[in-house]
């Protein structure tokens, strides 16, 4: 069938038409972070028919993802597929006419400049606040729209960040929390995950398709479980000395950008270190002694005792297991030496 | 009255998503002495105020019958 | 990995705990209707663990249903899979858990009825009246919970319907509409579709998990696009003389059955015949000499001239192209003889 | 002033989805009327009001101040 037709029942809603409908198949977006937020805003777009998506992500999908995370299936679970590369093969099934570049990286503020570059609006589906921070940071530099969102238990929210109009994160979050509410920590149902989407991609398509003036200038947040729903105006957060977005900006978040090495992935009980890249046919020698050792072509993992390590071929590794950073190191070089 | 509405974390360290509190005119950095006085939140300082669905600064005031959105950082995703 | 461990995010919130969770694994819901709001219902509810999901649908795939109704890929559509099977063969790989029941009829009054009686609840996610009016009547005569839903354009809505304490369907709409708005006719969006299915699949997981004294009592009606978010207490509404719920229900969308043969699908430039089973060798001979012979172990559709007939294995027939109900029936009997 | 809130296929009969209309009190049936004299509405009869987040009926009374919900039948799903 024509390019266009599939999309008819979008081209009949007003504020899209067919007009609109071209423009978004000519639009890119970065999708950071594929979890829960990130692989289901992801189908609603390639669904949409955005043209062209990236989606980066750092992990692989494990069976507890299974229950709020959308795309993925059992499969990928058991074989432990990155979770971009996952995202990527179930997208090209539904639309092949959205090109689906998954970027299997850890996003920093290096890294991920030339991806903000490229992409028309950035969807944040990260699950910390200090890459959040960075995206801020690169978003306000490059004069790129993002749109924040995040979810814990039946809570969430988003905000949509103009550069030059609305406040920042930075703004709105005087203080740099040290940590937010996780999924992994006090869980999440499902359809607070897919309400925060339905907002973010709706505010996307209109930013896609120039409905510009559509676009909530407002913090949106909720609880469905006990039925809130507000929507904040937050213009009175905007400051004008703010280090993001201010008068003279100087982008800390990449400035003194952070270099270690190896941080724990909060609530996951699990310690990811950076480290040299090996080949996996060393790697898998060393690891021959141990138990249930699983290859695919992204990554190589092992038993380790009642721990698991992961090697990825960016040079990540994660010991899952533990939160202890010195545990993680020691098994760490006693397997590569 | 004030209607204080807590989400997410705040829920669970309050056991409630709603208090009412007899507040008759104040600051939110008084309210904000209140509730942590009331209650052992461990975002309280942290977290985003909006009195009647605007954002709220310290020294904004917090009237009888209006309604306070306490929205503490979520990182989750 | 244990049964319970991949619902281990869903167990940590407190709403629902490892109780709620083992309540939600041996619960059954019926999904009538497998369109946008009934496929992405089936996905979440199925990735939440509940137990049996019954889904009863008479269509199949089509292009224009990709923009918005999840599960859903290019290929089901270009075998022109019906579906409640393509939705079940996909839910199948994402919760091997969940028994999936796909059912391919055309639901009546008669056929709905012992679905409803097995179903612990009803999630409405069908496409037009007549049928919600006698899911409205059956689910009153059986003490039935049913979740309301419907969305068109950036807009949508959702209520629970509980028998003896809320009004019903009849209470709410007095004047029973002729027609509602349809997707088909005016578009939607597919984030509306997401954002009515996260209340419905909400309200659906606290009554299976007992969290009864949770489920929101108001109607709720949005619009994405212009930012209107409404719950509307409509105690208020509810009719002791209601013929369907009232003190002397008479339940009268089963009693005066509704006998046509014959419906134009609202919207869908389509006509539905219901007649006699034909055997798929004898109709493909029929076929043998027009364009575009088509056939699955479902259905088999061949393009008449500027028309396309689908025969389905149940005695139903679709032709698509006309909502001319003479041309529909002079087109049948040209093949059926 | 009454505020007007249409859904759906009213919006695109009305050509917009919020109406400011100078009422200053009435019932629900006499709103209808106003309405349905300013526009050109194929669905009005069969739509549900609401006054303030409340369900209305036809003797229900708007007042200047409230914002009235227009619901019509939606049936897409």
């Amino acid at each position: 069938m024509p390019k266009l037709d599939r999309y008819n029942r979008q081209m009949l809603f007003k504020g899209i038409g067919e007009a609109g409908q071209r423009k978004l198949l000519a639009k890119q977006v970065l999708i950071v972070g594929c979890g829960a937020l990130g692989s289901s805003a992801a189908e609603i777009l390639a669904r949409a028919g955005v043209g062209k998506l990236t989606i980066i992500d750092r992990d692989y999908v494990e069976w507890t993802n299974l229950q709020r995370q959308h795309l993925f299936t059992e499969e990928d679970a058991r074989n432990q597929i990155p979770k971009a590369v996952a995202a990527s093969d179930h997208l090209t099934k539904i639309n092949s006419d959205t090109e689906i570049i998954p970027v299997v990286i850890d996003a920093t503020a290096e890294n991920l400049e030339s991806y903000v570059q490229q992409a028309d609006i950035v969807i944040d589906a990260t699950d910390n606040f200090d890459i959040r921070f960075i995206l801020n940071d690169l978003c306000q530099k490059n004069k790129t729209i993002w749109i924040f969102g995040a979810c814990v238990g039946s809570s969430g929210m988003t905000f949509t960040i103009i550069p030059q109009k609305t406040p920042c994160l930075d703004c709105l979050l005087k203080v740099t929390p040290m940590f937010g509410a996780t999924c992994d920590a006090v869980g999440v149902i499902g359809p607070a995950v897919q309400m925060v989407v339905a907002h973010q991609t709706t505010e996307a398509i209109k930013l896609l398709t120039g409905a510009d003036d559509d676009v909530s200038s407002k913090l949106m947040i909720f609880d469905l479980w006990h039925h809130h729903y507000q929507t904040i105006d937050v213009s009175k957060a905007k400051q004008s000395q703010c280090s993001s977005c201010g008068v003279s900006p100087e982008y800390p978040n990449l400035a003194y950008q952070n270099q270690t090495k190896t941080e724990i992935l909060c609530g996951r009980d699990t310690v990811q270190i950076r480290g040299k890249k090996f080949s996996f046919s060393d790697l898998q020698q060393k690891l021959s002694s141990f138990q249930n050792v699983q290859e695919n072509a992204f990554l190589l993992s092992a038993d380790i005792h009642d721990k698991r390590i992961v090697f990825f071929q960016d040079g990540r590794t994660f010991i899952h297991g533990t939160h202890s950073i010195e545990e993680a190191k020691k098994l760490y070089y006693q397997i590569v030496g | 009255m004030i209607k204080v509405l807590l989400f997410a974390q705040l829920q669970e360290e309050a056991q409630t998503d709603v208090i009412e509190i007899d507040f008759q005119e104040g600051t939110v950095t008084e309210l904000k002495k209140i509730l942590q006085s009331q209650f052992d939140f461990s975002q309280l300082s942290e977290s985003m105020f909006a009195i009647n669905e605007a954002y709220a600064l310290e020294h904004d005031v917090v009237k009888s019958g209006d309604t306070v959105a306490v929205i503490p950082p979520v990182s989750g995703g």
